[in-house]
């Protein structure tokens, strides 16, 4: 792929519990473009969270590597990696627990520009002023606390945030999950003009797949910790390769009662990541599994420019079978 | 289970083992040579090295404190400076009245504050509710001693109601010990069931404003089931609990408690043991209080688990 | 989708007047903390002076509140003495945050020391209080500063049980990994973050200790093991009185009073704190 | 259109605190037909679980339905006025002719009884069958719920159940007793979509079999044109529109539903072509702007919009509360 | 029958000899007995002997007959060897002996019921010191004399039955008590024993012993609070016992070392004491307190005036002038005190006022009890430490005038006159030199006299036959 800012290699984390291992994610590879954005998505659980955090070394990985602009970030000492956080960002899901309530937003914006001793306190003061004025909101808001502000305003705070350090990459998990309708497409707007104005490379992580097709140039798709498939948005949405994902898209309510979807139906609920399926992790569920899906670790089959799929059957396209009628 | 079960055991283990240091620590910070302490004045300096000697005080510390625990292990707690007993005997010989004091406050408090708790939860805001903590906080803000005076004094010595000090006559059988506990189970019950009482009332309020009892509700059930049976359930583990936190309170508690009432009992032997510098009875109450403490508060956990069956382990 | 209505948020003073008993309480006990830290201009004598030939005086007009055994002003020596105790109590609830703060948080953000602190912490709390401070005391001294001493030893830990379960709670929030993630340093974590947010939960428990060190001081004074009898405390002020309980029951009323007003003033104010500080009790109000 | 189970007229509530009340609810008027899915549709806070509380006589008890009427028909065809009904008649027809699913299938079970026990008690509370026929009935729930090994899930905790079948649990807790009507509010919301979509198929086709009518709550218009056959919107406590759902989403005749529907990115559209979100956010319900509640966010809204606003029909069966109706639906 | 006795608090062994306590010498007089007691006007009187000694030699042999058919409890019959081996034990283990030892040649027996003290030098208060309950010369069977006597074995009227630490004292009456015919007079003569058992019981806590006397539980109370004397004399149940004189509460001045060893100080600290306001804060009620300079109550016959003018003068300006003269620089004046006896206390505090009022820098270290009695063994730690006394019927039986006292109070002259006393046998002159030393006393300011107290005690309505003591006993005692 041209010019990947972010490449990740095989990254693995595993937790130690008390009831086992979790594998949480294992062994994932993929490159995210310098100024494009990728959409991440999957079911609750299937380890997006937690590849948005090994991914930023903000948690250690148990295995693999994320090279972030040639350099790999787990070679780093302490130091090296602190100076390194000015050029990666994060923005959580929750408007409410990602920012500190005993600080006022000015200080939560100007948070970064402290840690890394930018500029004078002036010049801080200048930075937050503009960073606010950026995502929306405005100067005088920066003596306020979080809680005097709506959900989608937090959102915002918690972007300016992100956005102080001037960083190049950013993760956003699950930014917009929280919010109402209304206010969720005033987010998903303001994350696309920061992308044109910044040329900011980004990993959108959301297991709402309608605003990941609306947003991302890029598309991955996660199931039980591991990639199932992954291509650009369009080829991707357009034409699904991985029954997973097949799966996913026909189970998206479409707003339109005369566009009825046609269900696939996947059986169950995702298996327990403490004893993953052997084989592939998603034959369980999958309406087309051979016995052979239960020995191979499925290698990444393409389907086309950048598409990839994990699946031993991708030729196989999987025709839905009808579900109820409706009246 | 069974290693989750070994892991609280060996935890617990640890913690007896902390305690054990820290009541060796805080007596050894005692000013003085404990060997003329137990001489007494008119002890000689000859005599006093003699007795270190002999009590290993000339060794180095940490030997001092490792055949201390070594012997703790076993049950010996040493000797008494007054009494010229082993701690242990005299400790088992004041537990009686200090268990079932405790044990009656307990079952008072009990009685009185769960009822009390559940039903002020239920009506939480109404006057019954407001009383009832009013009354509860005053209860926990006056000096347990000063009750115990004012009962001594109108409840026992004035209207004659009860025993007002003691524990029975010499060969007393079990019921007339028993009834001078009434009294002192009363007073001593008050500060807890205070305590519970306001416990109860908040663990209620937690339960009752959970999703399920919405659903209990929508199923079409009664106030008093839904009270009895989905919420009260879910309300007793943390209460469990908290009657496992309480023995320390009962403990506290029965120190002054059974000084009013020259109880025999441990918590009177302690002060006593303060006032006559009686530093291994000293220590030994502390480890044999702490210990069961760290006991109870194990069962109760497992208690719990046994009760709550979404616990994992 | 939760929803967090932002503009109709109480605000925390009307959360904390919002039981009628709360502001009576504060009231009270700034009334009480003024006068006995006034009590150098205030009181109508040296609460020293003695008059024995007018010992155990009933309240009146020559002595407001009566005079005890030596004759001497029981007003008077109630301020002093209540500069005494709530100092013991102040002091206790100080310390013992501190030192609670400094092992709370360390066992909450260092997983190497956790293991070791939260045993130490649970064999303290194992200790009943009364005994363990009784233990102390008897062995550092009476004085008041021992009394203090031992009285924050045996809070201390409380304060870290709290201190560190919040801490647990807290570094796993978001903000805090969004700190970490703008390259904050662990120390600018624990004090910008992590102790700014549990400090309220520390000023409730705070007050309760504030309470309880009042009680366990009086306690102690009865029980003869506490600040030496000479400093006029209430505690050491209600065990003088009980020699008197029939000819002047007053002096261990007074007391009494103002031990109990103070200690329940103190819980209703740390009540009142707790209920604005819980956002779940917010929403409910 | 047959008689309704259900009507809702007027319906206004208030929340009490110590301080202030404020209304919650205003002029809520909407009716369910027999056998048929009502959505109700609105942002957070809109007083979507209000409603349904009201309905259920499960308000906390600080809310108070303040006017308004809701009328509910019986199985036998009586007509029961529900607000000011005492909580002993409730009692006796929650459950048993109308009950809930909530949105949390986490917390909505007791965590210390099984699944049979709680499913099995509401048979204790409304029938007369044995305990061993009410455990054979509520194996009967199971399986129709599609729960896999249903026996072996009698004796089961909730905690040891995942959260699509823990919200199959309640609905076979619903549904045990035969229904006249379910209210369900947010059944799926908190599911993934894969469980969601299972869910939902499980509802219609349990509609179907059982016939009951159904009142479904959801702030997400998929859903909403998945499941209903007519559709209320919601903002800020009131109604803003409501008609059947193929011709709410024919024809959105309101600017706050026009607006709704353009802020949500639909699947296949063209790439790059920017959301229209609707600016502003929604007002506190104590600080409500007098007149239209969403005329500050709207581009229509002109100076009559002060004024209060009722909801009229737009045409049959389609019902807007707009000044400006013809504008909108002009601009369509 | 049985009688229940509150008591102040747990006897830490039942071994008179090794013990100055009150609570021991209240317990244990009823379980071993002494060659000598005393009557009720406070003279020696004959117990386990059978009869006054035979004194010759210038006062230096003491020829004791025995009484015959006295058993101890363990059945074994008490004679001259018992007699004898139990006296060296004393001088060798007791306080009080261990202070006679010195004087003592020899204890022989000379006969199966007879024995000799011999002495180097005469000493009059041996008698008292053989009659004392107090450190007691008690007698014990031979075969159970060792460093520490576990099973106490006496000749007691009664036995030790059982012992539960801090709760109860059980003693019943010993069946082979062989009792004196004489009628009973003081702990002399006739000692009955109506009383099954009687029962010590330990409340440390003085209120609590009153509680318990109203409310009918003891049937006697040691040492009660004097402010709860109207309560016991309109109480139904319970009526109040006044033991009028008790004794007299002192401050003990250290000679060896510190600021006291000035005269003038001393002089200045006995000119600032207000006595009077001391013991009524102290006593609080004209009937628990005398103000009495002499050393001996009224009525006694050691009474005398020698030295008074210095007692009270509570002049705190005479008191300054005198601390200037000594050039008083500022040390602090450390008095010793417990709460153990809440009166010391009082008495301090009233005293400090005083002081203060006259000058004097004073530090409080009130410390409990067993504490005081460790630290007033070291005189680098305190000036004055204040303690109290039973008027004992021997000026002798108080160490305080003896130069090797923890006072170390120590002049030519006064020693001269200590040693003319005690070795002085004839009465009168006796009392002229006791007068000597009581002139001494406040001239040289032994050690403070501040006045006579009343002890409170009290019983059921009913209890007959117990006299009020210091060490009250009760084999005479019935309840109906
Ligand atoms: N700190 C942790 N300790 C143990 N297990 C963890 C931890 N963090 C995550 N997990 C487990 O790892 C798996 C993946 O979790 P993760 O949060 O990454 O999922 P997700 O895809 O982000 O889900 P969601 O959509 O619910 O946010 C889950 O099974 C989770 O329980
Ligand atoms: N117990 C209560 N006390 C006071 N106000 C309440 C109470 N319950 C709900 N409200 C208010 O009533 C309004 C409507 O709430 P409701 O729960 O019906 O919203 P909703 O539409 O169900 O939202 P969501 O999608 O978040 O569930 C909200 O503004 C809410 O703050
Ligand atoms: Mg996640
Ligand atoms: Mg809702
Ligand atoms: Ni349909």
């Amino acid at each position: 792929m041209p010019d990947a800012l972010v490449q990740v290699r095989n990254l693995t984390k595993s937790f130690s519990t008390p009831a086992g291992k979790v594998h949480a994610v294992n062994d994932v590879s993929f490159d995210i473009p310098r100024g494009s954005i990728t959409g991440l998505v999957g079911e609750s659980g299937s380890g997006k969270t937690t590849l948005g955090r090994v991914l930023l070394r903000l948690i250690e990985p148990t295995g693999g590597s994320t090279i972030f602009d040639g350099q790999d970030l787990n070679r780093l000492d302490a130091r090296e990696l602190r100076d390194m956080r000015k050029r990666m960002q994060i923005i959580f899901q929750d408007p409410v627990s990602s920012l500190n309530p005993r600080l006022k937003v000015g200080a939560i914006v100007a948070e970064g520009l402290v840690a890394h001793r930018v500029g004078t306190r002036r010049d801080r003061k200048d930075r937050v002023v503009a960073l606010l004025e950026e995502v929306g909101l405005q100067a005088d808001h920066m003596h306020r606390f979080p809680h005097e502000f709506s959900g989608g305003q937090r959102q915002r705070i918690g972007i300016a945030r992100a956005l102080a350090l001037e960083p190049e990459f950013i993760v956003a998990d699950e930014s917009v999950s929280a919010l109402d309708v209304s206010i969720q497409a005033q987010v998903l707007n303001l994350l696309l003009d920061l992308r044109e104005r910044r040329n900011l490379t980004m990993l959108f992580i959301a297991h709402d797949l309608s605003v990941v097709e609306y947003l991302c140039d890029q598309t991955i798709v996660m199931y039980l910790g591991k990639i199932a498939e992954i291509g650009p948005s369009q080829a991707l949405y357009r034409d699904p390769a991985h029954p997973y994902t097949q799966a996913l898209l026909s189970a998206i309510p479409i707003p339109d009662p005369a566009r009825h979807a046609e269900r696939s139906h996947l059986k169950g609920d995702i298996p327990s990541p403490l004893s993953p399926p052997s084989g592939c992790v998603f034959r369980t569920r999958c309406p087309m599994a051979l016995d052979e899906c239960s020995r191979t670790v499925p290698p990444p089959i393409s389907r086309g420019s950048h598409h990839e799929s994990y699946c031993i059957r991708t030729e196989a396209r999987y025709e839905p079978t009808s579900p109820i009628q409706h009246p | 289970m069974p290693y989750y079960l070994f892991r609280r055991f060996v935890g617990m283990l640890v913690v007896i083992l902390m305690v054990l240091t820290i009541a060796f620590v805080i007596v050894r910070l005692a000013p003085g040579d404990p060997a003329a302490l137990m001489l007494g004045p008119e002890a000689t300096v000859e005599d006093a090295a003699e007795l270190r000697v002999r009590l290993g005080l000339d060794r180095p510390i940490l030997i001092q404190y490792l055949s201390f625990a070594a012997a703790a292990f076993q049950g010996d707690l040493g000797t008494s400076i007054f009494f010229n007993q082993p701690v242990t005997s005299i400790l088992a010989a004041r537990a009686e009245p200090t268990i079932f004091l405790s044990l009656f406050s307990l079952t008072f408090a009990l009685l009185i504050a769960t009822p009390i708790g559940i039903y002020a939860a239920y009506r939480r805001g109404s006057f019954a509710d407001q009383s009832a903590i009013s009354i509860a906080m005053l209860a926990a803000s006056v000096p347990s001693f000063w009750t115990g005076l004012m009962f001594q004094r109108y409840l026992a010595t004035e209207l004659g109601w009860f025993p007002a000090a003691g524990y029975g006559e010499p060969g007393a059988d079990f019921l007339e010990r028993m009834r001078h506990l009434i009294l002192p189970s009363i007073v001593l019950g008050i500060v807890n069931s205070a305590l519970i009482l306001r416990f109860t009332r908040a663990s209620m309020l937690d339960i009752l404003g959970e999703d399920y009892i919405r659903t209990a509700r929508s199923k079409g059930m009664g106030e008093r089931r839904v009270v009895l049976r989905h919420a009260l359930k879910n309300a007793a583990i943390p209460i469990i609990t908290v009657i496992g936190l309480t023995f320390a309170l009962l403990v506290s508690g029965a120190v002054v408690t059974e000084r009013v009432f020259n109880i025999p009992g441990m918590g009177n032997l302690v002060v006593s043991a303060v006032l006559r510098r009686d530093y291994p009875v000293i220590q030994g109450t502390l480890i044999v209080v702490a210990t069961l403490y760290v006991v109870i508060n194990l069962i109760t956990d497992l208690l719990y688990l046994l009760v709550d069956k979404r616990v994992k382990y | 989708m939760a929803g967090t209505s932002f503009a109709g948020e109480p605000k925390f003073l009307d959360l904390l007047f919002s039981r009628r008993a709360v502001p009576v309480a504060l009231a009270i006990f700034v009334l009480i903390l003024t006068l006995c830290v006034f009590a150098g201009f205030i009181a109508p004598s040296d609460p020293d002076r003695m008059s024995v030939r007018s010992r155990l005086t009933p309240p009146g007009a020559d002595f407001w509140l009566g005079a005890d055994a030596f004759g001497r002003d029981v007003l008077s020596r109630l301020l002093y003495a209540g500069r005494v105790s709530l100092g013991i109590g102040l002091g206790v609830a100080l310390i013992s945050s501190v030192i609670g703060i400094a092992i709370g948080l360390s066992a909450g953000f260092f997983k190497r020391l956790d293991g070791a602190l939260s045993r130490l912490i649970d064999a303290m709390m194992a200790f009943p209080d009364i005994l363990l401070a009784i233990a102390l005391v008897s062995i550092l001294g009476g004085s008041m500063v021992n009394v203090i001493i031992a009285l924050s030893i045996v809070y201390a830990p409380r304060i870290a049980r709290i201190v560190r379960a919040s801490t647990l709670v807290i570094r796993e929030l978001p903000y805090v990994e969004a700190a970490r993630a703008l390259g904050s340093s662990t120390l600018s974590i624990m004090f910008n973050h992590v102790l700014r947010n549990i400090l309220s939960p520390i000023i409730v428990q705070g007050t309760f200790i504030f309470a309880y060190a009042m009680l366990a001081e009086a306690g102690l004074s009865f029980l003869g093991v506490g600040v030496d009898p000479s400093t006029p405390t209430w505690g050491t002020m209600i065990n003088e009185g009980r020699q008197y309980i029939d000819q002047a029951a007053f002096l261990i009323f007074i007391p009494g009073i103002a031990i109990s007003v103070s200690v329940l003033s103190l819980q209703l104010i740390g009540d009142g704190l707790r209920d604005a500080m819980d956002p779940r009790l917010a929403k409910e109000l | 259109m047959t008689a309704p189970v259900l009507e809702v007229r007027n319906l206004t509530v208030d929340f009490r605190s110590r301080h202030h009340s404020v209304t919650a609810l205003r002029d809520v008027s909407f009716s369910l037909g027999a056998g048929r899915t009502l959505a109700l549709v609105g942002e957070s806070g809109s007083g979507k679980s209000v409603s349904s509380l009201s309905i259920m006589g499960l308000l906390p008890r600080n809310g108070e339905i303040t006017g308004g009427a809701i009328v509910y028909r019986r199985k036998n065809g009586g007509e029961l006025a529900l607000n000011g009904l005492s909580q002993r008649a409730y009692r006796n027809i929650r459950g048993a002719e109308m009950s809930m699913i909530f949105q949390e299938p986490m917390s909505s079970l007791n965590p210390l009884f099984t699944v049979g026990d709680q499913i099995g008690e509401m048979l204790m509370l409304h029938s007369d069958l044995d305990a061993a026929a009410r455990r054979g009935r509520v194996l009967e729930m199971l399986e129709l719920v599609e729960i896999p090994a249903a026996a072996s899930r009698l004796d089961s905790y909730p905690h040891e159940l995942s959260g699509g079948m823990r919200q199959r649990v309640m609905i076979a807790l619903a549904l045990v007793c035969n229904p006249a009507l379910l209210i369900a509010d947010e059944p799926t919301t908190a599911l993934d979509v894969t469980i969601q979509a299972q869910i939902l198929d499980l509802m219609r086709r349990l509609q179907h079999e059982l016939g009951m009518s159904i009142l479904f709550i959801t702030h997400d218009m998929g859903v909403v044109a998945e499941m209903a056959d007519d559709v209320a919107v919601m903002y800020a406590g009131t109604i803003v529109e409501s008609a059947t759902a193929g011709d709410l989403f024919a024809n959105p005749s309101h600017p706050y539903t026009r607006g709704l529907l353009n802020s949500i990115p639909r699947p296949g559209r063209d790439p790059g072509q920017r959301l229209v979100p609707i600016p502003g956010t929604v007002p506190s319900l104590s600080a409500m702007p007098p007149g239209c509640a969403f005329a500050p966010r709207c581009g229509w809204a002109g100076e009559e919009c002060r004024k209060p606003v009722v909801l009229e029909a737009f045409h049959t069966g389609h019902d807007v509360a707009c000044f400006k109706t013809r504008e909108v639906a002009g601009n369509a | 029958e049985e009688i229940n006795v509150a008591i102040v608090g747990e006897p830490d062994t039942f071994d008179p000899m090794m013990s100055t306590k009150d609570v021991v010498s209240i317990v244990t007089q009823h379980l071993v007995e002494t060659l000598f007691t005393f009557d009720d006007t406070w003279a020696v009187a004959p117990l386990l002997a059978k009869d006054l000694p035979e004194i010759s030699d210038g006062g230096k042999t003491y020829k004791i007959a025995l009484r015959e058919g006295i058993t101890f409890h363990d059945g074994s019959a008490m004679d001259s060897a018992d007699v004898v081996a139990s006296l060296k034990r004393w001088l060798e283990v007791a306080t009080r002996g261990k202070g006679v030892a010195d004087k003592i040649d020899d204890v022989v027996a000379t006969g199966p019921y007879e024995i000799e003290i011999r002495m180097n030098e005469a000493y009059s208060p041996l008698l008292s010191l053989l009659a004392f309950s107090n450190s007691a010369a008690a007698i014990y069977p031979e075969e159970i004399l060792g460093e520490t006597i576990d099973q106490v074995v006496g000749t007691g009227p009664y036995r030790l039955i059982e012992h539960v630490p801090d709760q109860y004292i059980q003693l019943g009456r010993f069946d082979g008590y062989v009792s004196r015919e004489e009628a009973s007079d003081g702990a002399a003569g006739a000692r009955q024993q109506i009383a099954d058992e009687i029962r010590f019981l330990p409340v440390p806590d003085p209120n609590t012993r009153v509680e318990g006397l109203l409310s009918g539980q003891y049937d006697f109370a040691d040492s009660l609070p004097a402010e709860s004397y109207a309560r016991l004399e309109t109480a139904e149940g319970a009526e109040p016992m006044l033991l009028k004189p008790f004794g007299w509460p002192i401050f003990a001045i250290n000679h060896k070392a510190g600021l006291l060893t000035d005269l003038e100080i001393r002089k200045a600290l006995q000119a600032a004491l207000p006595i009077d306001d001391m013991l009524f804060a102290a006593f609080g009620d004209d009937n628990f307190f005398v103000v009495d300079g002499p050393l001996y109550p009224e009525g006694w016959a050691w009474r005398n005036d020698a030295g008074i003018e210095n007692y009270n003068q509570n002049d705190q300006a005479k008191a300054a002038d005198l601390l200037k003269q000594a050039g008083y620089d500022g040390t602090p004046l450390r008095i010793l005190t417990s709460r153990q006896y809440e009166f010391h206390f009082k008495m301090a505090e009233v005293a400090k006022v005083a002081l203060e009022a006259a000058g004097f820098k004073v530090q409080m270290d009130v410390v409990d009890w067993a504490t005081l009695g460790q630290r007033r063994n070291d005189p680098a730690l305190w000036d004055i430490y204040i303690t109290h006394s039973p008027f004992l019927p021997e000026p002798a039986l108080t160490s305080m005038y003896a130069p090797t006292s923890r006072l170390g109070w120590a002049n030519e002259e006064k020693d001269a006159i200590l040693t003319a006393f005690t070795t002085e046998t004839d009465t009168a002159k006796r009392q002229e030199l006791f007068s000597q030393l009581q002139g001494q006393v406040f001239e040289d300011v032994g050690f403070i006299k501040i006045g006579g107290f009343n002890a409170l005690m009290g019983h059921k309505s009913g209890l007959t036959g117990v006299t009020p003591s210091p060490w009250p006993f009760f084999w005479n005692a019935k309840t109906n």
